[in-house]
């Protein structure tokens, strides 16, 4: 067994997910709500790693002679890389719509970007 | 002899050859090319054609002679293109032939040379002058109209082939419509004559209602068989698979109705026939598509593609006679129907044929009865008779359509001679009547198709007289001519059936077939003597010249395969020449695709003598009637003393009239065609009928005046006082109500309208609030 | 295999050694620190002695190749100039603007210098002579390298100075673009050792290497990879802002760039951090391409016992270094939008065709049991493949010439009155 | 102090790292500090990666979340720097907190409660181990070497992984970096 409880993974996530949020629900800048997106990515990242380390499927199995239980798949990491690359277009194609939405409206102040209300 | 498995292969180019005169002709159309090389296109393109299509038929009968069913249980099948992959197989383009298509196609492509030949003189009017609706004149657009004649029909052919030859029931379809396509273009080839432009409207819709049967035939048969191929569905095993389907039941509430898949399928296939062949009750697009030029009516409204038709139902047989997939002459499932509406057509088509004054519009009545004839034929399991009448019909009725046009173009050019003015001909002359006409059916001077026009032609055109006597002996049923040998034998079969096994809807086919064969034989004997005898009757018959040698030509060699046609199919049984010829027709026809074998009817003197002396009797009382003083009848015909018969006759039964009730209440669909005939009612007993309905008029005045106009005020009074307290309760107590809602609504939008921030990050609030209430839940 | 047990070996032999100095177990994780704390004593001390004497080297190369002698007055050949200048900056007034974040400033000064440190973690000089042997040690150094642009931007930013801004987003967006080309061209140089390990990547060019094992001869993959080779010198020299790609501290332009507002210790560290990072480029690039620690010729590599991996080593990162002074001393500075356009449109299409070709040479001679024995004719693909790409390069870099010499031709154009006047003004 | 406390301090030191950076970031009173902070928080949570045995993730971690995304947030706000005032949260940060916390507590009860299931094993034995035949069928990227069978290192099972089993995930995840590329230059430009 690890030295360290998963549990202190998953509070860490925990953590980054909610400061994340926060984040997002009340930053008025477009970018720093940008921030928060990006932190709640990096919560969800570290929670399939960590369950990946400590909860994947092994096998049994024979190296140099000693029978040792090995991880049968890397799909946490799998996952976290595509996440990783999907955050990098997120990241992209927003940073793009915050420049395009400030070149015309010189403001990134998502409260004063209501044009869509009732 | 010529190998099928070498020349099968070829089959494309039948249809191919066409299709490429037909391409090659609107390139020249487009690139303002020269008509008459067009002409020379599409006349090279058909005799290509017939030059495949003949040898063709020639292998198919040295192919003859297999065991169970010879070449029609074991047809040759070519695959031309795949088309389309439909579920397990796919949808071929390609030939089937057996004895059916290959005799079929090669008398089309005989037909279609002549017919061709024919139209490149017909037709060299368009050439020389042209006057349009607006009057302007420009040779090229004359020249364009000569050529496009040719592309339409060498498009008809490449269709009328390509159905012919089709393999499968799919690819007929679409060569079908693309006939029905060119008939349209055809009958409406002079567009800008309202009556024409009706009739190609008429003639396509009222095709379209047959069409969506045959589609739904199709359909029907295709989520049986799982194909639409012909060696699937026709074959032995298939014809069991539609014998062996359950029926269809309609569940109507308690009641329910069960129907034969083969009646379905029958009735559907035929409802496509109905269309196509101009049927009983879809015939009356028939004669009104002789607004089209004569070729095309000898060729698709005589010749070709109004017996495609029968050729479906023909080529349907083992389907329509799948009751009984062994013994396949009886009488069983969709074929009663077919045999009564081809036996009503036939009558009922012959007896309005004798009252009409236009020649091809008499020709055309003809042409529906003839067609009712291989109808009623099928209906009653005449198989080889109804086939064999479908080839000899399409000669000799080509070349009375020929030789009427022949006739036509003469009194034309005899018009011509006396007025010196005028061009065209055919179509300005309907075009060119006054408004009011000529009075209640009194003929037009300047209609060169009007018969009362005509007379003593003899003389003046010899050869299209003497070509057209052939051709009308061959239609009475006069004995060595085509015409007798196979009416007889529908009739013999009829008269077996009827008479002898006593079934009741053949001895009824027997009965009417009869009657309309002394009727055929009555209104031909009339259209001669009133055409071709007496003194002529206009200036037109006057000076009408012989016609063109590329007319004429044509018309001999029809009339030679006219006379002598019907020598193929003499009855064996009949002393002497029977046994001599053989009846090769029946052996090369008498098998069905399932491998059943028609048997050949044992020969009996007293129908043959029977149709021998109606049709006798038909010319005996035709020449008492009119052969004896053709002036008199001219002016004023004996029949018309039978009044209103003739009247009703003369309408046609007046169907047109009922559809139009029925469908639409536009006269111009079904009257602009006979515009020049619009019947008058008689001033005298209008005017009676006139004052009575004055009278009748100033009663019901003063009735109006007092008694409903008082009632009415009254009901107005009371009207008013009620409306004004109505108005007062709606402005105040209604109204209010309503505004009421409306301001409520306001409110309540006013305050919701406050939800909708635009600002993203409420909108993120709310999704994370119900998040949490969701996976709270969850985890509680 | 036989190098990889060697190594093994002698880790196991250092370790023993530390162990049994000071008494302890040998798997003890004491060891694991002991052997880690002199490792990144031996980087620190030998990496900062190598940047002092970079400068003075840097002096005396430039000095040769202007045509002046250097540095000479400070010790025998200027030896001790780097002392001398190290004094002076230490005492230095250590000025901090009153606009500037004051925290931001003094962090982005910081910072700049501990990438270009850790990246030496994964720098091999000899057998068993590396501080971590990381699994992924080459897109460490990328990694590491890469993120040496937030203290600039630090900087730029807290100093609240244009010229710096202009700098450190200068600065920014050069090193983004050619980090691109520069870890495609090097794709290639992976594919064939078959890993990320930069002690792996050294013994694959080495007879008996794991490149053995896949089938390639133990050559230095420069004579396979020279496009690469060349593309990833060009994309480095970038990436740390040297001569001619120094734009972003182009001093006649704009004043020192990022680092206009900073003096003494500070600034000292900015040129530290330049220094190391040109050392630890050119010893990567010797590593990729030139064969790491490997000898040129085998009987080469040791002397009796003694291994030579670290003089071969040294001997091609001081190459390197004087290449890189080299073009300092020789090259004119870019223009800006040439700078960005020689990225993306040259180097960037290069490096993808050059990972196309050797993708497909190495699908071909691996999935061909004929081929995968003969390394010679592998080699004369690659030559074959290296002559059409050299040819598209150079086609390339003529057509890029020409659409970026544009502008000036047509403004030539213009003056000598060969314009319609419209397009003149327009 | 063991191997085993080591670690434990090790991890305190990178959580904290990310949680302060995290902090900082919706503390910071300025974009471009809290931007610093987010930078912060990446480095600790690659430093958890590598505590997890994820040294590949932890490289990729830095290099594009430093090294690029990062980057481009520190553009966007260069670019965008009048606009950039006082950062003070939105009018509706109550509400966000009576959800945020709620939020916290009850995945933080869902990690302390839920039965993960867990397992004991290592990540992969050490690069170059042999390793027995029956091994070699369970471990299928195992690379058949002459003296037995040799396990591949967790980069190469990762790239096997990524163009075997995850194969369709990663051409849509191509897909979507080069529309997104192609979306936002077309955005973006002038």
């Amino acid at each position: 067994m690890p030295a360290i409880p998963v549990w202190w993974y998953l509070m860490v996530a925990t953590g980054l997910f909610s400061i994340g949020l926060y984040a997002t629900l009340t930053r008025r800048n477009a970018v720093n709500v940008l921030m928060g997106v990006e932190l709640m990515l990096n919560a969800v990242n570290l929670n399939a790693v960590a369950l990946w380390r400590y909860a994947s499927p092994t096998v049994s199995a024979t190296v140099d002679g000693q029978s040792v239980q090995l991880l049968s798949t890397l799909d946490g990491q799998v996952f976290a890389i595509f996440v990783i690359a999907l955050a990098a277009a997120e990241a992209a194609v927003g940073l793009a719509l915050i420049i395009a939405v400030y070149r015309s409206r010189r403001t990134v102040e998502l409260e004063q970007l209501d044009m869509l209300q009732g | 002899m010529l190998d099928l498995n070498v020349i099968g292969g070829y089959a494309w180019l039948i249809p191919g050859f066409t299709f490429a005169a037909f391409v090659v002709i609107m390139a020249i159309i487009a690139t303002g090319g020269s008509g008459r090389l067009a002409a020379r296109v599409a006349v090279a393109g058909i005799l290509l054609s017939t030059l495949v299509s003949v040898p063709l038929l020639l292998a198919a009968l040295g192919a003859e002679g297999g065991e169970h069913g010879g070449l029609a249980a074991e047809p040759f099948v070519a695959t031309w293109w795949s088309w389309l992959p439909m579920g397990e197989g796919t949808l071929d383009f390609g030939a089937l032939i057996d004895p059916l298509s290959a005799a079929t196609a090669a008398m089309v492509g005989i037909l279609c040379s002549a017919i061709f030949i024919y139209a490149t003189a017909y037709m060299a009017g368009e050439l020389e002058a042209y006057d349009d609706a607006s009057g302007a004149v420009d040779p090229a657009v004359g020249n364009a109209r000569y050529a496009r004649f040719f592309a339409y029909v060498s498009l008809f052919a490449t269709g009328m082939l390509g159905f012919v030859l089709a393999s499968n029931l799919l690819q007929a379809m679409v060569f079908w419509e693309i006939m029905g396509l060119c008939s349209f273009l055809l009958i409406g080839f002079w567009y800008f004559k309202p009556s024409a432009a009706a009739a190609a409207k008429k003639a396509f819709l009222t095709t379209r209602i047959g069409d969506l049967f045959f589609f739904v035939g199709i359909m029907i048969l295709f989520w049986m068989h799982g194909s639409v191929d012909y060696t699937t569905m026709l074959s032995h095993a298939g014809i069991g698979v539609l014998h062996d389907a359950a029926p269809l039941v309609l569940q109507f509430g308690p009641a329910s109705l069960a129907i034969p898949m083969i009646l379905l399928v029958g009735l559907m296939i035929f409802g496509g026939t109905v269309g196509k062949s101009a049927q009983f009750p879809l015939h009356v697009w028939l004669p009104d598509a002789m607004e089209g030029p004569t070729p095309v009516s000898a060729l698709i409204h005589a010749a070709t593609m109004v017996s495609a038709g029968v050729f479906l139902v023909a080529r349907m047989y083992p389907a329509f006679a799948a009751a009984t997939p062994d013994a396949p002459g009886s009488i069983s499932g969709p074929m009663f129907v077919v045999a009564a509406i081809g036996a009503i057509t036939a009558l009922g088509a012959a007896t309005i044929a004798t009252t009409q004054f236009d020649i091809k519009r008499v020709l055309a009545y003809s042409t529906i009865s003839q067609l009712g004839y291989m109808v009623a034929a099928l209906g009653i399991g005449a198989y080889v008779a109804a086939v064999f009448h479908l080839i000899t019909h399409a000669f000799f009725k080509a070349l009375l359509f020929l030789g009427s046009g022949s006739v036509i173009h003469g009194v034309e050019h005899g018009m011509h001679h006396d007025h010196g003015h005028g061009h065209g001909h055919d179509h300005d002359a309907a075009a060119s009547a006054p408004a009011g006409g000529y009075g209640a059916y009194a003929a037009d001077p300047r209609d060169p198709q009007d018969m009362r026009n005509m007379g003593n032609l003899r003389e003046r055109m010899p050869l299209t007289f003497w070509t057209y006597m052939a051709g009308t002996l061959a239609l009475t049923g006069i004995p060595v001519w085509a015409g007798f040998w196979s009416k007889d034998e529908i009739l013999a079969e009829a008269f077996h059936k009827g008479i002898q096994s006593q079934i009741v809807i053949a001895g009824f086919v027997w009965l009417l077939l009869t009657l309309a064969a002394f009727m055929t034989a009555f209104y031909m004997a009339r259209q001669v003597f009133m055409t071709f005898f007496g003194p002529p009757a206009s200036e037109g018959a006057r000076h009408a010249p012989e016609s063109a040698p590329a007319m004429v030509y044509p018309l001999v060699v029809l009339a030679i395969f006219a006379t002598l046609l019907g020598f193929v199919g003499v009855p064996e049984g009949l002393p002497g020449l029977g046994p001599a010829l053989g009846n090769p027709f029946h052996h090369f026809m008498g098998y069905l695709s399932t491998g059943a074998h028609f048997e050949s009817l044992e020969f009996s003197w007293l129908p043959m003598l029977a149709s021998v002396v109606v049709a006798a009797l038909g010319w005996l009382v035709g020449w008492l009637i009119y052969g004896r003083d053709p002036a008199a009848v001219r002016a004023q015909d004996p029949l018309q003393r039978l009044g209103g018969a003739w009247k009703l006759l003369y309408d046609k039964y007046r169907l047109d009239e009922l559809y139009g009730l029925v469908v639409r209440s536009d006269p111009r669909i079904h009257r602009e065609s006979d515009a020049s005939e619009a019947d008058k009612p008689n001033a005298e007993q209008l005017g009676r009928l006139v004052a009575l309905v004055d009278a009748f008029g100033t009663l019901n005045g003063q009735i109006d005046k007092l008694v409903v106009d008082g009632l009415v005020n009254l009901a107005g009074r009371a009207g008013e006082v009620f409306s004004r307290v109505n108005g007062w309760i709606d402005a105040n107590v209604v109204d209010a109500l309503v505004n009421l809602v409306a301001y409520v609504n306001g409110e309540i939008s006013r305050g919701l309208k406050l939800l909708q921030t635009g600002r993203v990050q409420n909108y993120l609030l709310v999704v994370f609030f119900s998040l949490l209430i969701l996976v709270g839940a969850f985890v509680m | 295999m036989i190098a990889m047990h060697f190594l093994q070996a002698s880790v196991g032999w250092i370790r023993g050694l530390i162990a049994g100095q000071l008494g302890l177990a040998a798997d003890a994780l004491w060891v694991d620190l002991a052997i880690w704390l002199i490792s990144a004593l031996v980087i620190l001390g030998v990496v900062q002695v190598g940047m002092l004497y970079a400068t003075w080297l840097e002096r005396k190369f430039l000095g040769r190749i202007q045509d002046r002698l250097g540095p000479n007055r400070v010790g025998i050949f200027g030896l001790l100039q780097p002392f001398a200048d190290m004094v002076k900056m230490l005492t230095k007034e250590d000025i901090t603007p009153a606009q500037a974040h004051r925290g931001v400033f003094n962090l982005g000064a910081i910072l700049v210098v501990p990438p270009a440190i850790v990246v030496f973690a994964v720098v091999p000089v000899g057998i068993g002579l590396i501080a971590t042997d990381l699994s992924v040690g080459f897109l460490f150094f990328i990694s590491v390298a890469s993120t040496a642009i937030i203290p600039i931007f630090m900087a730029g930013w807290g100093s609240r100075n244009k010229f710096a801004i202009i700098g450190a987003m200068r600065a920014v967006a050069q090193i983004v673009s050619y980090e691109i080309p520069q870890v495609l061209s090097v794709v290639g140089v992976l594919l064939l050792a078959g890993t990320l390990s930069t002690q792996g990547l050294t013994l694959a060019q080495g007879n008996g290497g794991a490149g053995d094992a896949i089938g390639y001869p133990g050559l230095w993959f420069v004579l396979i990879q020279p496009i690469a080779f060349v593309i990833f010198l060009l994309a480095t020299t970038a990436e740390i802002e040297r001569t001619p790609f120094d734009i972003p501290e182009a001093e006649s332009e704009i004043i020192a760039g990022y680092h206009t507002e900073y003096s003494g210790l500070k600034f000292g560290l900015f040129q530290l951090s330049q220094y190391f990072m040109t050392i630890a480029s050119a010893a990567m690039a010797s590593i990729l391409f030139f064969g790491g620690w490997l000898a040129p010729l085998p009987f080469l590599q040791r002397i009796g016992p003694l291994d030579l991996g670290w003089f071969w080593m040294g001997a091609k990162t001081i190459f390197f270094v004087l290449v890189f002074m080299w073009f300092r001393g020789t090259w004119p500075r870019l223009r800006s939008d040439q700078l960005m356009g020689f990225a993306w449109k040259v180097l960037v299409p290069l490096s993808l065709a050059n990972l196309l070709m050797t993708g497909l040479i190495g699908y071909v001679t691996q999935s061909s049991t004929n081929l995968s024995g003969q390394p010679l004719l592998i080699l004369l693909f690659f030559a074959v493949a290296n002559a059409l790409l050299l040819m598209a390069t150079l086609w390339l870099i003529g057509w890029w010439r020409k659409n970026s010499e544009r502008p000036r031709i047509r403004f030539e154009q213009a003056a000598a009155g060969e314009l319609p006047p419209a397009e003149v003004a327009a | 102090m063991s191997p085993l406390l080591l670690q434990q301090i090790a991890f305190m030191v990178l959580a904290a790292i990310s949680l302060s950076g995290a902090w900082g970031v919706i503390r910071a009173h300025s974009v471009f500090v809290s931007a610093l902070w987010l930078i912060l928080s990446f480095v600790g949570v690659a430093g958890l990666y590598v505590m997890l045995e994820a040294g590949f993730l932890a490289v990729i971690q830095v290099l594009v979340y430093v090294g690029a995304i990062s980057v481009l947030i520190l553009f966007a706000i260069m670019l965008t720097e009048d606009v950039m005032g006082q950062a003070e949260p939105a009018s509706q940060w109550p509400l966000a907190v009576l959800i945020v916390l709620p939020f916290f507590g009850m995945l933080a009860k869902a990690a302390f409660t839920a039965d993960w299931q867990l397992s004991a094993g290592s990540v992969a034995p050490p690069e170059g181990a042999s390793i027995s035949a029956e091994t070699a069928k369970l471990v299928t990227t195992a690379i058949p070497a002459e003296q037995g069978f040799r396990l591949p290192g967790q980069v190469v099972m990762l790239g096997r992984s990524l163009m075997t089993e995850h194969l369709l995930a990663f051409e849509v995840v191509a897909v979507v970096l080069l529309v997104a590329l192609v979306g936002a230059i077309v955005i973006a430009r002038d």
